[in-house]
Order: C-alpha cells, then structure tokens, then sequence
C-alpha cells in the first residue's frame, strides 16, 4: 500500500498534532509547529495539478463503520480551501513565534494549549476538507466545532463566555446537519455523493426544501449568515491574537465550503432555483441571496459602531462572508468566481488585519480605538501592513478585494438584480466608513503621550505580515493566479467558468484587467507625487510643535479626538441600532430558562402518584375508548 | 352451580375497587404513613385480582384427597403466584415502616409537603447550593462582552 | 456447560444470605466472599460468552419444561445484560467497612442476583419477583447514606414503585386470566390470538407504568432526581446506568414478543419525548451535580423510549446502543459526582485540582452529546437514521426534539466543563476544591477507557451489537428455543 | 381540587379496569399451565398439595426470589435502624395474664408453626404460614415483655443457614447433573409424610427462614420505636 499524497498531508498534520501536544512544552515548540505547517504547504503544494484541475485524489484510508463507508479525498475544492488553511496557519503561527509567545505566556497564557488548538484546528479542517462522503463531512464538521471551541475558549473569562455562546451555535448547526444527514440518507439509502446525486432529482419539493432549509441553517451558523450571527465577532474577537488571524481568515469559510459542497454541487443551484415561495415571486435561492446581502450590510454597520479594533475587524469578517455567498448563490461564472476568489482575497487581508492590530496591542497593551492614535511615526510598517489590508477590505483597487467584488457586483448586474446590486454597494459603503475609522483611530491623527517611545513591531511579527501585504499586492495586481484554482474549483462544482487571464476576466460585458487599472492608478499616484514634490520644501515638526486658539500646545493637551466617531452620522442612522437580533437571542434563552424552570418545577413540586394516576388514567383511556 | 353474573361483578368490583380506593388514598393523603396504609389496600386489591384469575366454577382447591379420579381443581398457579406477591407486599411495607419511623425521628413529622420540604432543604445544604428556585441567572452566567450599538459599547469611556 | 448459567443468578443470593454470618466469624474473609462471587460469575457468563455457539438456548429451573416451570432465556442480549450486571457489581462494590459493611454488601449482592434474574429470566411473574427484588435491594443501599433526605427520597420512591409494582401484578392478572399462561414465549404464541385486544392493551400499558417507575419513564420518574440526590454516588451508578435499562428490557421483551399494538408503541413514543425535553430542560438549570446528571439521565432514557418505539432490529440496534452507550457515560459520570456531588459553583477551577477527573469529564460529556469518533455519536446516528425512516409525524417530532434536546444537552454540560477550568478565585484555598475520591476516579477513568477503547472498535463493537438486536428481535426464535427446546440444562 | 381530581381520576380508572375485566371469561379460565401441573405435579414432585409443588417445584425460583426480598427486607430495615437499640426501660410492663399466657402460648404456636410446616406437601399451608406462625411465636412474649430482646445473632444464623440450605438443595440438584432446584429423592408413596422428596426439606427452610426473618424485623421495629 503506497501512501498518496494525501495520506501524506494528514500525516504531516496529524504528526503536527502530535508535536504539539508531546513536544509543545518545550521552549521552541512555536518554531517546530511552524516548519511543520511549512512541511505541509509543501506537501499541499505537490498536489497543485488539483489546483489547475488535475483529478482528484483520494486517500488510501477508507473506513467501513457501523455500515457506513467513511473515505477522504482531495479535489480543486478541498486543496483551494486548504491552501487557504495551510497559508493563514503557517504566517499565523509564524507571527507567534518569538516575542508575542513570550508576552503571552508572561501574561499567564498557556502557549502549548495555543499551539495544538492551532495544530488541532488544521488537521480538522484538513479532515473536513478532505471528506468523501457525507458523514465523513460531518464527523470533520464536528472536529472543526470543538477545535474552534478550544482556541476561542482558551484565553479564559470574557473568552469562555464568547465560545460558550459560539459552541451553542454551533451545535444548533450541527444539529441541523445531522437532521439533515439523517433525512438524506433515508431517501438516498447511502451517504456516498454519488448516491445522493441520484436521490436529489428525485427527491420531491417539500423534502427538498427541508433539506435546503436544515443545511443551508446548518452551515450558514458556521459562516455566521443573518439571524446567528451574532456569536461570531465576539469569539473571534477575544481569540489571542494570531489565532484570531487564523480564525477569521479561514475559520467560518468552512462553513461556505460545506455550503458550496452541499447546496451547489450535489443540490445544485438549479434545484435550489426550483423551490419557488409560494405567492411570492421568489425562490430559495433568492432567499439565501437575500440574506447574504442582509449580512452584508447589517453586520458590516454594526462594525462601523465597534470601538474595539478586533471587533470592528471580526464583525468586518461576517460581512464579507456575505459578498461570497451572494457571489456564489448568483452563480453564474463571474460570480461565483468573485465569491470563491474572495474567500482567498478575505483570508489574507484578514490575517492580516488581525495581525497589524495584534502588532498594536502587543506594543500599547489596548486595542481601544478611543485609546489609540498617531501610530504612524512609531509603527510605519505596521500602517503600511493595515492599509494594504483595509484597501482590501473596502475593495477597492489596487488590492485584491478589489477583484473578486468587482466580479460579484459585475455578475449581480449581468443576472439583473440591480437591488441586490445597490444593497451590497450599500455594504461596501459601510465598510469604507468603518476601515477609515479603523486606521485613523490607530494610526492617524495625535500620538499619545504614553506611546511616545514604543517601537515598531518585532520581526518575527511584520515578516508574516510584509508577506501578506505582499500576496495582497500581487494578487490584486494579478488575479489570474488565484482565478486559475478558482475556475478549476468551480469545474469541480460543476459551476460554469469565467473566461479568465493573469490580469483579470474578459466577457461581453465588461472586461478587467489589473494590469492596467493598476498601471493607471500609479501613474495617477505618480502625477500626484511629482506635484506634491515639486510644491517646495517641506518641514518635519514634532506633533506638540504646533499651536491652536492662540495658545502653544502641550502633552496634556488633546488637539483631536478620535472617540464618537461619525457623532453626525450616528446621528441620521443611529436609531436603526435597535439590537434586534440581540433580543431575538435573548428571549429564545428566556424560553429556555422558563420551559426549564417549569420542568424542575414538575419534577420538584411532585405529586407522584398523582403523576402516575393520571398517566395510567390518559393512557388506557385512550386504548379502551 | 349456574355462573351467576353477579358474583362475577361483586368480585371484580371488589378487586378493582380495592385497588382504586389505594391509589386515591395515596394521591389523596398527606400523611405518609397513610400513603403505605393505602398501598397496603391496593396491593390487596392486585393480589385478589390475581387470584381470581384462578377462580373456576364448581372447583376445589387443588390438594389431592385420593389418588386416581380427582374432581376439577382451581389452578393452583395463581395461589402460589399471590402467597409469594402477599410475602413480597409484606417485605417491603415492613421496610416502609422502618423507613417511616426514621423519618419520624429525624424530622419530626409524616406529613408528605412537610418531609418534601424537609428533604429539599436538608440535599441543598449538603450539596451547598441555594435551595430557592429564585430567577437569578444561571450558573456560569457573566455579563456578555460589549454589545453592537449600546452606549456601554465604550470599554472605558473617554479617557 | 449451559446450566452453569444459573450460578450467576443463585450464587450472589447464597452469598447474601449467608455473608452475615461470614461477617460476624470473620470480617477478613467476609470481605472477599462478595468479589469472589461476582468474579466467578463473570467467569461464568465469560466463558458462556466465548464459547456461546450454542446460543440462544433455554434453561428450565427445576427441569420442569417452560411452560409449566420457570425457565431462563440466555441469549446474547440477556447474557450481555447479566454480564454488564455482575462487572458492575464487582466496579461498584462497597468496600467501605463499618458496622453495617455485611448488610449493605448482602443487598449489593442481591441486587446483583436480582438484576441477572431480570436479565435471564423467561417468566413474566419471576420477573416481576426479581424486580420487586431489586426494589427492595436498591431501597435498603438508597437509604444506607442514613441521612434524613435520604430516608425521605427513599420514601417517596418506595411508595411510587409500590404502585407501580401494584400495577404490573395487575397487568399481569389480567394477562393470566386471559391467556393462562405467564411464560413470555408462550405468551408470544398465544398473543396474536388472545392478547391482540384492548385487554392485552391495557395489561400492556399497565405494567409499562409500573415498570416505567424504575425505567425513568416520564412522569413516573420523578423520584429520580432526588433519590441520585441523596444517594451514594455508587448506587446512582448503579441505578442509573444498569438496573433503567433492565426495566427497559422487560418492556423490550414484551414488545418484540408479545405486544405488537401501534397504540403501544405510540404511547411509549409520546411519553419518551416528553421524558427527552423535561429532562434535558431541567438538568439546564440544575444547581447541582447529581440533579443535572439524574435529570441527563431522565432525557437520555426518554431517548431510549423513543428508540424502543421501533421495535424492529434496527431500532433495538439504536436501543442497545443507547443503553450501552448512557451505562458507560452515566456511571463514569455519577462515579466522578464522588466528590464532585455538591453544588455546580463549587467547582470552578476543578481541573486544577483533579486535572484527569476534568478531561474524563469532558471526554463523558463530548461522548454524551455525540461528538462523531466517539461511541455517542454512532448510537444517535443508528437513533436519527431510523427515526428519519419512519412515516408516521410523530416520529419526526421525535427526531427534531432529539435534535434540540443535544443542543441543550452540549449547553449545560459545556457550562459545566468551562466552569471546571476557570481560573480559581484568589482567596479560596486550592484545598478547597472537591475532588473525586481516588477509587472512584479511577472507576470513572476505567469507563473512560472502555469509551474511547468503543470508540476505537466501534465497528465490530456495532457488528455485535447489531447480531445481538437481530436475535432479541427474532420473536420465532425465542419461541423456537424455549418451547421446542430440550430444556438445555437437562 | 386536586383532592377532587385525584377521586374521580382513581374513580375512573377503576371503572375502565372494570370494564376490561368484564370482558373475562370469570370462572373458566383457560388454564392453559394450571391443567397442564395438575396432571403430572404428583408424579414429578410427589406432593399432593399441588400448590406447594408449584411453589417449590415449578416455580421454585420465584420462591427463592421471595425468600431473597424477605431477606433484603429485613436487612434493609436492619441497615436503616441500626444495630443501637436501646431497651424500652419506660414502657410498663405486661400483666401476669398478658406474660404467663404469652410464655404458655409460646409452645403452642411452635408446634403448630412446625406441624403447617411439615405438613406443607400434603394439607393446606406450608413454609409461609407455618414461618409466620413461627415468628408469632417468638415475638409474643416479646410484645407481652416490652423489656425483653430477641437474640438477633441467633436469629441471622437461622435465617442465613435456613435460606443457604435452600439453596444449597438446589444446588445439589445441580451438581448431581440435574436442573437447579429440581426435585430430588421422589420414591415414596404420595400422601405420606416422609414423601414429596426435598420438598418438605425446602419447606422447613422457608419456615425457618420466614420465621426468622419476619421475626427480626418486627423486633427491630418494636425495640427502635423508643430510640430518640
């Protein structure tokens, strides 16, 4: 028996495990995991063909348990949303090599626990990813679940609290699934994706729309899709720092791949089409666009209230799993390919969002957006490294995100749905105001007097982060590369793919091309700089070196104030603010609370043998009459 | 002898009656030691009920008098089904009733809320919880981390 | 040697009557009598087991053939059932010697004769002798804890279950008087003609209530939090985990052989979904250990109901490895509540104290909730599977309260595992926090290790398990065995 | 209310179990088993009481069951009051009457405890009734002499010896290649006194052990009555 590649992928990652869990106490625990998530990518890399639409590769393993057939493989999927994985764990935790694990042990935190939750998180993403078959997917979800469960909970309090509310979630998702699992093996009699293939298009609709309803609820609550939302930003928030990189660069994705597995390929969206709400003009798959454009925009506003960087950034990451689904639900070849390229777009900036704002509180101890400002002359590199990321973010060009959200946008106004078109500008609007908030309170505006001599980040932190900015960069400037996997992924879906080159897309409709629009917007920049250049001389003073209202200004003295934020704007939308969802959360666990206090209130206040009377009484009664 | 359908209903009337004035007398009463009195009348009742099940017109117990010919006999299953259901019924009252009297001493009273009321206090004090079924929020309950859109979203406040 | 199958049923009683009196001679050789016998009667059953090719057959006690004697049925199901019973016997013996150590040690063991009477026996009367049995035997080691409250509970339960008992005789007069018979496979011959009525119907429900009392069927179960509550944490085990099911499988018995009424089985459905939300709701506010593991057990037994309510193989595959599944989770559980009894708040920061009692403890919990690798999970699939499969709504409602009734179930045992590892509260003392008594640490870890090694051979576990549901289903074979069979023994 | 509801709810079931039970065939049971035991209980258990060839014979087990819950009972009531009794130094003292008809009794219901027990095989009666004629007879004196104490170590040999032996016959049965507690020794005449086998051995080990049993637990009831 030979190993292929994949067995040998899950090897690298269970030994991961492993070294983590035995070795992971030892003082250079964070460096080996690190080469070992090296070895990984390398071994993820020897299966490129799969990127460039080579055959799938299955794994030698195939369990056979209780009856069921358990198998792993890989396809264009499963390695693109792996890369993905195996690219944001390595530059994660190589940032926390070195200094920030030492500040985070000193600080009291358990550096071997991080290290294989991180470890952990991997090799169950890969068991995910790699799943063959329904249940194999399952079992893989469920590890995804706790793993997740394990990094978010670990940093204690606050923490705990977070991932206790994510894992309810989760296991109101999962639960689904399982339902879900249950009814389709019941109609397909297996749940092998072939079999299931076959049951689908004979499946009738009321099944159907149980089935879409059950796993689209299911996953959705991993991507954090409209009504559970909310436990997301707060889990993600409260992660230590490079694992909170890594989570919301890939973590809630598994919840789109789940989705595009599922709903797209073995459904498949013209099944999905097909559920039509009765005596509405729309059908199931407008629903979920609808609600993708729902997270869009709710989510990405509620970021724009946040005073706290990391939450303003998890809330960010809700939102734009928003733009991929809507992308892929509208599925045509643009748009799907723009919500798929943005999955690879949103990892990078993400992390490395995540990882500037980590840079920050590890330098001034605060991620309060209120406590922060002026950066920009200590930390250069770290703004440099954030602004990369927040152009991504907003989408804007030269960066990547700029891409895949063009696609999306082009292909909403290609399909004609120019309402969802205007609802996700609405988002990107949301999201624009939101990153500008982000930066300024950091980096922008008055340094504090506190953080006069803090230094830039340490090395071992800006290396992974200067190479995210970098991928940001280069794939923004040439998105063809990653629109190769991407086509090939929507191949394996059985999407139809988009007429792609290495600057960008060429259709009908309206072309792109990176190249050129980069070309253009440096040569604007390049007139720009020559003006400013050549306007004469100018002089570098000291921030305090200044005056305002007659009055020469001193360190006590704050000239600007980065706190309540857009006041004006609040004060035209701050009324929407309503904490709906909030108090839909609330009251389910009210009813919960109440339904339990009347169940301990029947078995504490008992009356037994009235109990047992009455039950005898019903019961025959209702046999004899 | 002609079945009369009397006898038939004065039996069964008897047996399921027993066993129905057990069962109210022990949803009914709030002494305890009334409750086993009244399980006492119902277990009655399902022995007689059981013995019946034997009953047989013009029969005689089943013990042989002569060897050869034998009149028709009831069925002795029944009889020594109940003689080891009445040594069961009486074993476990015997129980109660030491039960009873320790509960007596130790709390004073037989009434059924009153010992109730005893016992849920006495298993909170030895678990250490509160016994009171108060509202408060349940255990590992913190206040949830800042929320989207409330004034309080601020961790500190200007500083 | 078939007919050795009934040592382990008669020993212990021998044992228990005359472990007194061993006492009093000696104590040091009273000690071992108790252990000597459960081990000898796992050997027994072992061996059985082993070379059990001869399996299903029939035991007639006393040689007087079935239906007019009383005979024991062995196959696979009870002989698993009497072998978990004597196992856990042995793993849950009072050791703790004081004055009383000769009564409590003789009810252990009659409660271990009693429990393999039910298991094994073929008669529906001798089962109810041995489950009055073992009422009377789990009464006197309830009240052993000799506290107020749990002479209370006890009273309260005893009073229950003699009703129940009292409606079971009743059921089972009126099955007599019907059929004339009481031995269950003859009973399953005569049933089709006889007991396919509402009479059949009635004696049926009737001693499902009664039987219910100890089988934690919703509403009857309302001694079970009080009495875990007061109880030794061994005999919560005990309880909990063995004899629940032992009812459950007279109900299982009669329902594959005898009652095959939809009304029946709708019955059982309806009042295990009920059992599955009350309990698993009220443990969610369960201040304190034992209550949320007795009201877990409430909901996990309702599961059971509602998997009992398909009472073909499949769904007795889904029963068994429920029963199996709650018996290893639920005594490793109770087994750590040693020490871990009291109040859920006092227990903050308990993995720093007893780190291994924690990471057993979550293992329980992530196998309770149906975390995939771990057994729990194959057995709610077997669950849902089936359910999914059946036609009738009320089964779906079955599923989808099943479905919510895990989340609840992750939620407040997740609670409870987060709590075990908050950081400890500077003025407290680390002294103070409970920890599991070192026996029963290493019982519980022992039922940790027999899950993960489940877990590990889970498919010829499943394979086992599925052989031994084809045979308890096979109604004609238990027929076949017991009424045309030479008597076994003889 | 409730007390209303109780009422008509036991009321109710009481009439459907009735009119269930109408639907019997009162007085002619089928029988099925019971015709079956009636014609060969005599020749297999050498007993002309048929029921105690159905007691320790057929259903031998239940009554070994039966014996077991006596037992657990006893000793369950033992564990919950405890081995501190204190003597009832407060309670008056029976009459002349009361104690010497007491002592007089004591004799008597011995005899005829033993003779219902020996003649358990032939004529109505047998273990149980004989045992509890037994135990009466040792707890008279009791209630005549509240001052006075039952031998309890006495009492758990007989009832422990008397419940092994039982046992212990059944096992013989086993060991000599038979079925557990099958009869045994069946060549005598049926009708006679020595006859029936192990059966009247088995019925003395009821006797005695119901004795014994019921005996301990109504003096353990007596004697803690007065414990603070």
């Amino acid at each position: 028996m030979t190993l292929t590649l994949l067995d040998e992928l899950l090897l690298f990652s269970g030994v991961t495990v492993l070294v983590a869990l035995f070795l992971g106490r030892r003082l250079p625990a964070g460096w080996m995991v690190t080469i070992l998530y090296g070895i990984q990518l390398l071994s993820l890399l020897k299966m490129a063909p799969l990127g460039y639409g080579g055959d799938p590769i299955p794994s030698t393993l195939i369990l056979e348990v209780m009856g069921q057939t358990l198998s792993w493989r890989f396809d264009a999927l499963s390695w693109y949303f792996a890369l993905i994985t195996l690219g944001s764990a390595l530059l994660s935790s190589w940032y926390a090599c070195g200094e920030w694990e030492q500040r985070f042990r000193q600080a009291g935190g358990n550096v071997w626990l991080f290290h294989l939750a991180m470890a952990l998180n991997v090799f169950s993403m890969l068991i995910l990813l790699a799943s063959g078959d329904l249940l194999s997917l399952f079992i893989g979800w469920e590890l995804v679940s706790w793993a997740g469960f394990l990094l978010m909970a670990m940093a204690g309090g606050v923490a705990t609290r977070a991932a206790m509310r994510y894992i309810t979630y989760a296991m109101v998702g999962a639960m689904a699934i399982f339902g879900g699992i249950a009814l389709v093996y019941v109609s397909a009699g297996s749940l092998q994706y072939d079999a299931i293939l076959t049951a689908v298009s004979q499946m009738g609709t009321p099944h159907l729309w149980m089935l879409v309803i059950l796993f689209s609820a299911g996953f959705g609550i991993k991507m954090g899709l409209m009504p559970f939302h909310l436990w997301q930003a707060p889990a993600y928030a409260e992660t230590p720092g490079p694992g909170s990189a890594f989570l919301g660069a890939i973590s809630s994705r598994m919840g789109l791949f789940a989705i595009l597995l599922v709903l797209v390929k073995l459904f498949g969206i013209v099944n999905i089409e097909s559920l039509k709400i009765p005596f509405t003009l729309i059908d199931a798959r407008d629903l979920l666009a609808w609600i993708a454009v729902f997270t869009i925009i709710f989510p990405t506003f509620t970021a724009m209230k946040q005073n706290d960087a990391r939450e303003l950034l998890a809330w960010h990451g809700i939102g734009q799993g928003g733009y991929m689904l809507l992308g892929l639900v509208v599925a045509d070849a643009m748009g799907a390919a723009g919500g798929l390229l943005h999955v690879f777009n949103h990892a990078t900036y993400q992390a490395a969002l995540f990882m500037a704002v980590t840079a920050v509180i590890h330098r001034t101890g605060t991620s309060d957006l209120n406590k922060l400002g002026g950066l920009v002359v200590r930390m250069p590199l770290s703004f440099m490294v954030l602004l990369v990321g927040i152009i991504g973010l907003a989408g804007l060009p030269p960066m990547n995100g700029f891409v895949s959200k063009w696609l999306v946008y082009r292909s909403l106004l290609n399909e004609g749905m120019p309402l969802l078109f205007v609802a996700a500008v609405i988002g990107t609007l949301g999201t624009i105001l939101s990153v500008y908030k982000l930066i300024h309170n950091i980096f922008l505006g008055q340094l504090r007097v506190e953080h006069e001599h803090i230094k830039e980040a340490p090395w071992s932190m800006m290396i992974p982060m200067l190479i995210l900015a970098a991928i940001i960069f280069i794939t923004g400037l040439l998105p063809g590369i990653p629109l190769a996997w991407v086509a090939s992924v929507q191949e394996a879906v059985g999407l139809s793919v988009p007429n792609y080159t290495l600057g960008g897309v060429e259709s009908a409709s309206g072309s792109l091309d990176m190249i050129w629009v980069i070309g253009v917007l440096f040569a604007g920049f390049g007139i720009g700089a020559l003006v400013f250049y050549s306007a004469g001389k100018s002089k570098r003073v000291h921030q305090l070196d200044n005056y305002a209202g007659g009055h020469f200004l001193t360190a006590d003295i704050r000239y600007q104030y980065s706190d309540n934020f857009y006041a004006g704007l609040m004060h035209l939308i701050g009324g929407w603010y309503r904490g709906s969802f909030l108090w839909l959360e609330k009251s389910v666990k009210s009813l919960v609370e109440f339904l339990s206090l009347g169940m301990q209130g029947i078995y504490r206040r008992a009356n037994a043998e009235f109990y047992l009377l009455s039950t005898a009484l019903f019961v025959i009664a209702w046999v004899v009459i | 002898m002609t079945p009369t359908i009397d006898l038939e209903l004065i039996l069964y009337i008897t047996a399921l009656g027993l066993i129905s004035i057990g069962l109210a007398g022990v949803v009914l009463s709030q002494h305890l030691f009334r409750m086993v009195l009244a399980l006492v009348i119902a277990e009655a009742g399902a022995n007689l009920m059981l013995v019946l099940a034997g009953y047989r017109w013009d029969a005689v117990a089943p013990i042989l008098t002569s060897l050869g010919e034998h009149p028709q006999m009831v069925d002795p299953v029944p009889q020594a089904m109940v003689l080891t259901a009445i040594v069961i019924g009486v074993g476990i009252q015997a129980l109660a009733v030491s039960i009873l009297i320790r509960i007596r001493q130790r709390f004073g009273t037989l009434d059924r809320h009153e010992v109730a009321a005893h016992m849920d206090a006495e298993i909170a004090q030895i678990a250490g919880t509160s016994r009171d079924m108060s509202q408060e929020s349940p255990l590992g309950e913190r206040p949830l981390p800042p929320l989207p859109g409330t004034p309080a979203a601020s961790r500190e406040g200007r500083s | 040697m078939n007919s050795m199958v009934v040592l382990p049923l008669v020993l212990p009683l021998f044992g228990a009557f005359l472990l007194p009196i061993i006492m009093r001679a000696s104590v040091g050789v009273g000690l071992w009598v108790g252990p000597a016998i459960l081990l000898y009667g796992c050997w027994i059953l072992g061996n059985q087991w082993i070379s059990g090719t001869a399996m299903p057959f029939s035991l007639a006690i006393g040689g007087f053939a079935p239906p007019m004697g009383i005979n024991l049925y062995v196959d696979s199901l009870a002989l698993l059932f009497a072998l978990a019973v004597q196992l856990l016997g042995l793993i849950f013996w009072p050791f703790k010697l004081d004055p009383e150590t000769a009564r409590r040690q003789a009810l252990m063991l009659l409660l271990v004769a009693a429990s393999t009477g039910l298991a094994l026996s073929g008669d529906l009367f001798n089962l109810y002798v041995f489950y009055e049995l073992v009422a009377v035997a789990t009464f006197g080691l309830i009240s052993a804890s000799s506290t107020g409250s749990a002479y209370a509970a006890t009273i309260r339960y005893l009073i229950l279950s003699g009703i129940g008992s009292v409606l079971t005789l009743l059921g089972i007069a009126l099955i007599y008087s019907q059929t004339g018979t009481l031995n269950l496979a003859h009973l399953a011959q005569l049933a089709p003609e006889q007991l396919n009525n509402k009479l059949g119907l009635t004696a049926f429900l009737s001693i499902l209530i009664g039987v219910g009392v100890k089988a934690e069927l919703f509403p009857v179960n309302t001694w079970v939090p009080e009495v875990y509550a007061t109880a030794a944490s061994r005999v919560s085990a005990f309880l909990a985990g063995l004899v629940s099911k032992l009812a459950l499988l007279i109900i299982l018995r009669l329902l594959v052989l005898i009652f095959h009424q939809q009304e029946a089985i709708q019955v059982m459905l309806f009042l295990g979904i009920l059992g599955v939300v009350s309990g698993e709701l009220a443990a969610w506010r369960a201040k304190d250990m034992r209550r949320m593991l007795a009201f877990s057990s409430i909901g996990q037994l309702g599961m059971i109901f509602i998997a009992l309510s398909i009472p073909d193989q499949a769904g007795l595959l889904a029963v068994l490895a429920l029963s199996f599944h709650h018996l290893l989770v639920k005594s490793g559980l109770f087994m750590l509540a040693d020490g871990w009894g009291g109040a859920i708040e006092n227990l903050r920061g308990a993995a720093k104290r007893s780190p291994l009692a924690a990471i057993v403890f979550i293992l329980f919990s992530l196998s309770l909730i149906g975390m995939p690798p771990l057994p729990g999970f194959w057995a709610k699939f077997t669950l849902i599977t089936e359910l999914a499969a059946q036609t009738s709504p009320l089964y779906l409602i079955g599923l989808a309260v099943f479905l919510l009734a895990t989340v609840i179930e992750a939620a407040y045992l997740f609670r409870l595992a987060a709590l075990l590892y908050r950081p400890v509260s500077e003025e407290k003392p680390i002294d103070t926090i409970p920890k599991p008594a070192g026996v029963s640490l290493v019982s519980a870890s022992l039922f940790g290790v027999g899950l993960l090694a489940a877990a590990l051979f889970i498919t010829p576990v499943g394979e086992l398990l599925n052989h031994v549901a084809g045979q308890a289903a096979n109604a004609e074979l238990y027929i076949d065995t017991v009424l045309a069979g030479t008597g076994g023994g003889r | 209310m409730r007390n209303l509801t109780g009422l008509l709810f036991a009321g109710g079931l009481g009439f459907m179990l009735l009119s269930i039970a109408s639907g019997l065939d009162f007085g002619a049971p089928p029988m099925l088993v019971g015709e079956a035991i009636q014609s060969v209980a005599p020749q297999e258990t050498g007993a002309t009481n048929i029921v105690t060839s159905v007691v320790l014979g057929y259903r031998g087990i239940d009554t070994l069951g039966e014996l077991s819950i006596l037992f657990a009972a006893a000793a369950a009531a033992g564990l919950v009051l405890g081995r501190r009794h204190t003597t009832a130094g407060t309670l008056t003292e029976g009459g002349f009457v009361l104690r010497y008809g007491g002592a007089m009794l004591f004799p008597l219901l011995m005899t005829i405890g033993f003779y219902i027990i020996f003649h358990g095989h032939l004529t109505p009666g047998g273990g149980f009734q004989g045992g509890v004629i037994l135990a009466a007879a040792f707890f008279l004196p009791l209630l005549a002499r509240p001052g006075a104490r039952l031998h309890h170590g006495m009492l758990s040999m007989i009832e422990g010896f008397a419940g092994s032996s039982f046992i212990l016959i059944g096992l013989v049965a086993l060991a000599e290649g038979e079925a557990f507690l099958q009869p045994m020794l069946i060549q005598d005449t049926l009708g006679q006194l020595v006859s029936a086998g192990t059966l009247p051995l088995l019925y003395l080990a009821v006797g005695l052990k119901v004795g014994a049993e019921l005996a301990g637990l109504l003096s353990h009831l007596a004697q803690t009555e007065s414990e603070a």
